[in-house]
């Protein structure tokens, strides 16, 4: 058991560091208004960190990356966060989309796409989510239908997009043949986010940001090399997509700013509460939770070193961070008062921020379904759309409804 | 012993309901966040059901109606988010009663506005009479009438201030007895405050040298007994948003699928609804309790309104999360009424001492009756 | 609305209350060994109880009660309460099994056991719970089976049976019919418990105390008016006893002891605990509960008086006051320390019987479907043992686990 | 970065296993309810495996291992409930052996058992050394060491103290600076007490008067190290028994069914036992993080070993709960493993400041840092 850096990883990262404080200066800010000066601003930054190889650290070097470890990958967020910095624009594409084309595209998919996406000269978004397919992702309806001339038609909704407005490409998941069960009749593609027929909507949340966007897909047509990872195999390189998005949530948990020391701080400030028992109780409960997500991310990491992939019990360092930032919110709120929740506040953003969170990216109960039977080995639960049609099951679903 | 509600409490609940069915006012409560004047102004509809005057005595112009009454109003106010200044108004009304205010007929009518600048009565942790601080965890001293008849002090955070016509104040006297000074607004220097909630009318109030009116025969019982009243009806209103909640969210569990099934048939969901109403049901048996102490036990009031505001305030926080949870990502966008809910739930909690000094509160009466 | 007495319930209450202060010096200990004095002594308690009309309440004046109301039956357990003196012994005879055989027995029936019930003479058990059959009831495995001669042969296991070791008779729910589906093939006896082929076991608690027996039946005779409400009926039965058990639970609630009044009497002692905001928030939090569900008690009460029927929310009640009860025990050994747990202490019975309170009587879980199904209206749990015949579902089963 | 066991650790944690698998200590936890004497010695499987002087230096006869290697074999002896004197003994061992003192190679050797008499460091709220008091809320001074050599008080609840032969006494001294002081178990006055969880060893110890020897180059530091290192054993002790809590409740939900279904596939009971999954990696994590603290970042070690003990605490308390529901109404009778679990888990909380104290802890070092 060791948490100390080697040697050689003294040496890298004080090689880090040093790039980023001979570079920092030319650095946008770390937030910055959502306008398309300072997407520029964060996409030249992008570029810059990958030329210095502190982008795609993990990627192959054949393809543009470092081909190093996680452990260097965590090293250069660390230190990024201590530059004060922002880190790369794309992490969707860098850390989740593009490990998907390595895994799964061509090798033209490769070589066209790869490079501008690690340098930020062409953004990415992910196209998975749609309002009646969150949790249960393989019940997508965005219909793509296969032309004569081996192109596609696709139409449809997605939701819950990420840099949707601003992104050059999309990895979307849509239904091909819908008269087979719904994990096998789907299929990968990269849509052009500039294609017409495409409409994109931003989509406020509870603090009134548009955090996500909506993207309506009328009658977009797809080129035939579009498809990734091969027609009708749509479910298996989405599951490649998700094991790269538990990664890097994972090994970016640090830079969330869900510290156990940043909530201490806040509650540092009132002399009073400071000294309160009950306040104390309370933040102490919730700094010991951060600090397990934290050491948690470590063994992650470890494992991770030794080539192990983890399993989905990693999901449950981030249901430990947003309940405990949730807590830290109301007791912040709960000290400070209605201040607090001023639109201003930097606890309001977090406290509006947080439920939203929750239910988002595979809620809770979904992962927690999952850990008890692939981690513990309880049986499933019964299900009732296994091996039926995704037409007919839709009818069943219809059915019910009218029928309460 | 009858708990139902007597035939003239259903009516009074069902006008309620109904007056308040004419405004939408669920979506100006989303509308107002972004534009303060889209918020209806639904002192008229309160004036004409008679409400302004629930607490005041038949005698006075009033109604002569109780706590409970009042309570249910309040929770139909909640169910749909509406913002009716009676939280701040009530309160002011039974002082002004119970003293014979000279404006008492005014107030019982609606014509003039009342707002209850309130303060914690002691106890046994602390001993002062204490109002709202601006920030932080400290209270303030209640605002001091002096000798000369005026009134300084400040009070933040108070309920209904913005645009009321007279403010009672609950002040210590240069004797440092506990007294309610009615001022009127001229003398009364008001910053409105919005937070989070733009439903909620809040302001930071300021007297300096204000003149005011003693009212008689309104001494620590009374102005113990105002503080626990609008606890209660803070409980109330929370109560109503908390049946809105659930009835939305069970609704939506029906109808939504995943993986197969309606997600209300999931435990997870269920349970989670099951708990909303656990919380609505212990809740609503305090505001009985409190309606009943009102009244007839005097001595329990206290616990038993500080019981309700703190089984409310916990219920509303659970139950807006749940309807958010419930509804998945879609119960977290700004065009979904879940957020408005949690809006209501995050700043009520926080106001009139907030959640945790009524939950301090009840035990603080029970250790002391050990 | 009003939670005062009438002017009759005040008259009530004063006669009540004035032979139980003429009376009670012929009480036995509320408290007392579990031995065969002591419960001869509660028994001829109950006997004057029921002689002067406090037991038996609510039961019909023609068979030995009072035909009075819930109300005057919760005045009656309050100045009961009141008085200091321990209420009737067999609460489970007149409060549930008494009642099911007002609903379900033959006239025989009611003529032969009501009398010697009430007034204590014979004492009576509840014979439902089995070790596979708890929560889901309709699964019990006791067998009766019918004889040429009319009588029947019962074999098979009960469990968490309360003074069995003491009791006349058992009111014993078992299957008739194997080859119908589960809630059918049953049927309620009325059993003898000193017949041939009876064994009683005491079953030790956590606490070390045998709240409760294990009573194992091999090949016992019944005759053929042993049976209540019909060959077949069990189940219908058997829900008439579990309705009169939620009335009784809840309206016996304030007898429990777990009220917010005997917990802050123990914080209080401390001097240090008492000003302690931590300590008298858990307090707050607990007793804001326990004096819910004392008037969610009320609410009932008041209901019933209506002539309305308690809904499976009642149970709430239930979760509500065994959760704030765990939370006191925590709170109470957490300020005085492990003393709190010793085996002599009040504190440490409680800290032991609840766990286990928690999960008996239909768990909290089963509880939380029922409510939701049936209040909520929300949509059942798939379930797989609908229509199957219950010999074919244990086959399924044992098939199951093996599989695992 | 690695944070997987060394083959060393593995070779450790697997001949504890072995070595306690030998012995029916579930069984016997549950008999040494009704009577004492049915509790097994477990002190020479300690010494025969070398735990005994598993803190003490190579240079001193002992394995020179670290704080992380200990709560590995703690661990595996809470998994299987076994009582082995090791909290007591381990602390006390360190320290002898910080001193070199003349006895610490019969202590590594266990031919001597030694007993730490902890005390808790000061903090923000509490300035003074504090052992814990017989009974209450108010912890009270730990014992005076007088210029003449003698100590003096009493400390409750002292772990292992039944039958050691060296007591390791946190002490003041007559300036009011913490010290250690090794005292004989002739001058030591111990009344055994069995509280609820018969498997725990504990003594409530009082010096009238005891020659004590002081343990040299031992001031604040090392005693704090100490406390804190008790904690992270306590802490590794109840993660061994959530572990098999939670791998007795997964297997019984696998093979208990219930409407036709194995209760496993319920949510309710899927979801509770990911919980207690969640709440042993989050304490694993926490002890890796104490591990390391310990040796490498003594600053935080305070932090780390409180939180461990926080999670721990919680961890079992709410999995031994979740075993007896898991079980159903079995689960709560003498019989079953589960309430020995719960023993373990009501009283375990309770010892050495209790779980709450450690969270406070928490609480206090980052509040100090911020």
């Amino acid at each position: 058991m060791d948490l100390n850096d080697t040697p050689e990883q003294v040496h890298y990262r004080a090689k880090v560091r040093a790039w980023l404080h001979e570079h920092k200066d030319e650095a946008p800010a770390a937030q910055g208004e959502d306008d398309a000066a300072y997407v520029q601003a964060r996409r030249a930054w992008q570029g810059k960190l990958a030329t210095a190889g502190l982008a795609g650290v993990t990627w192959p070097v054949e393809l543009g990356g470092q081909g190093l470890g996680p452990i260097e990958h965590v090293i250069v967020g660390q230190e990024i966060v201590r530059a004060g910095v922002p880190d790369i624009l794309d992490v969707i594409g860098v850390g989740m989309l593009g490990p998907t084309i390595i895994a799964h595209g061509s090798a033209e998919q490769k070589n066209r796409y790869l490079g501008p996406m690690l340098h930020g000269d062409e953004v990415w978004c992910q196209l998975f989510s749609e309002p009646a397919a969150g949790s249960d992702l393989a019940a997508v309806q965005a219909r793509a239908v296969l032309q004569d001339d081996g192109s596609w038609r696709l139409s449809g909704q997605k939701v819950w997009t990420t840099n949707a407005h601003f992104a050059a490409h999309g990895l979307l998941l849509a239904r091909t043949d819908a008269d087979v069960p719904k994990h096998k009749g789907l299929t990968m593609f990269i849509v052009p986010m500039d294609a017409a027929g495409i409409t994109i909507r931003g989509l406020r949340q509870i603090s009134g940001e548009a955090e996500f966007n909506e993207v309506f897909f009328d009658d977009v047509r797809l080129d035939a090399d579009a498809v990734v990872g091969g027609v009708g195999n749509g479910w298996g390189t989405a599951l490649t997509t998700l094991m790269f998005e538990r990664l890097t949530i994972g090994l970016g948990s640090e830079s969330l700013g869900y510290q156990a020391e940043r909530y201490a701080a806040a509650i540092a400030t009132d002399e009073h509460a400071r000294l309160d028992p009950e306040v104390r109780r309370r933040l102490g409960e919730l700094c010991v939770q951060l600090l397990a997500v934290k050491f948690t991310g470590y063994r992650m990491l470890s494992a991770l070193q030794q080539g192990q992939i983890p399993g989905p019990e990693a999901g449950l360092a981030k249901v430990t961070t947003v309940r405990a930032a949730i807590d830290a919110g109301d007791l912040i709120a709960d000290v400070l008062g209605p201040d607090a929740l001023d639109a201003e506040s930097e606890w309001a953003y977090m406290i509006s921020f947080l439920p939203g969170l929750k239910s988002a990216g595979g809620t809770e109960e979904i992962l927690r379904n999952t850990i008890g039977e692939r981690v513990l080995g309880l049986p499933p639960e019964p299900r009732l759309d296994k091996g039926i049609p995704f037409s007919e099951l839709r009818a069943k679903e219809r059915a019910g409804v009218a029928a309460t | 012993m009858n708990l139902e509600l007597t035939d003239e409490q259903s009516f009074l609940r069902d006008a309620a309901r109904e007056a308040l069915s004419r405004v939408k006012t669920v979506a100006a409560a989303r509308e107002a966040l972004e534009d303060p004047a889209a918020l209806p102004d639904l002192w008229p509809t309160a004036r004409e059901a008679g409400w302004a005057g629930l607490l005041v005595s038949e005698d006075n112009g009033g109604a002569g109606l109780s706590a409970f009454e009042a309570m249910l109003v309040m929770a139909e106010a909640g169910r749909v988010l509406a913002g009716i200044e009676l939280l701040g108004h009530l309160p002011a009304s039974s002082l002004l009663d119970a003293a014979g205010d000279s404006r008492v007929a005014a107030v019982a009518e609606g014509d003039l506005r009342a707002c209850f600048v309130a303060a914690q009565p002691p106890g046994d942790l602390e001993r002062r009479w204490t109002v709202e601080p601006p920030s932080g965890s400290v209270r303030v001293d209640a605002p001091v009438l002096a000798s000369d008849g005026t009134l300084r002090g400040r009070v933040a955070w108070v309920p209904d201030a913005p645009g009321a016509d007279v403010f009672v104040v609950v002040a210590t006297s240069a004797d440092g007895e506990p007294v309610a000074v009615a001022v009127d607004a001229d003398d009364v220097s008001v910053e409105r405050a919005v937070r989070y909630d733009a439903t909620r009318s809040l302001g930071h109030v300021s007297f300096e040298g204000a003149a005011g009116v003693l009212l008689e025969g309104v001494g620590a019982p009374e102005l113990a007994r105002a503080w626990f009243l609008a606890q209660s009806l803070l409980a109330a209103e929370s109560l109503g948003a908390v049946e809105t909640a659930l009835a939305v969210s069970v609704a939506y569990a029906k109808e939504r699928f995943t993986f197969g099934r309606a997600i209300g048939s999931y435990q997870a969901v269920k349970h989670s609804l099951v708990e909303v109403l656990r919380l609505r049901e212990n809740t609503y048996a305090l505001l009985l309790y409190a309606g009943w102490a009102y009244m007839d036990k005097p001595d329990e009031f206290a616990l038993a309104a500080s019981a309700a505001r703190s089984s409310a305030g916990h219920a509303l926080d659970y139950a807006s999360r749940a309807m958010i949870s419930v509804h998945g990502g879609i119960g977290a966008t700004w065009e979904h009424d879940a957020p408005l809910f949690f809006r209501r739930a995050q700043l009520s909690r926080r106001l009139l001492g907030g959640v945790g000094d009524a939950t301090d509160r009840v035990a603080s009466e029970l250790l002391s009756a050990a």
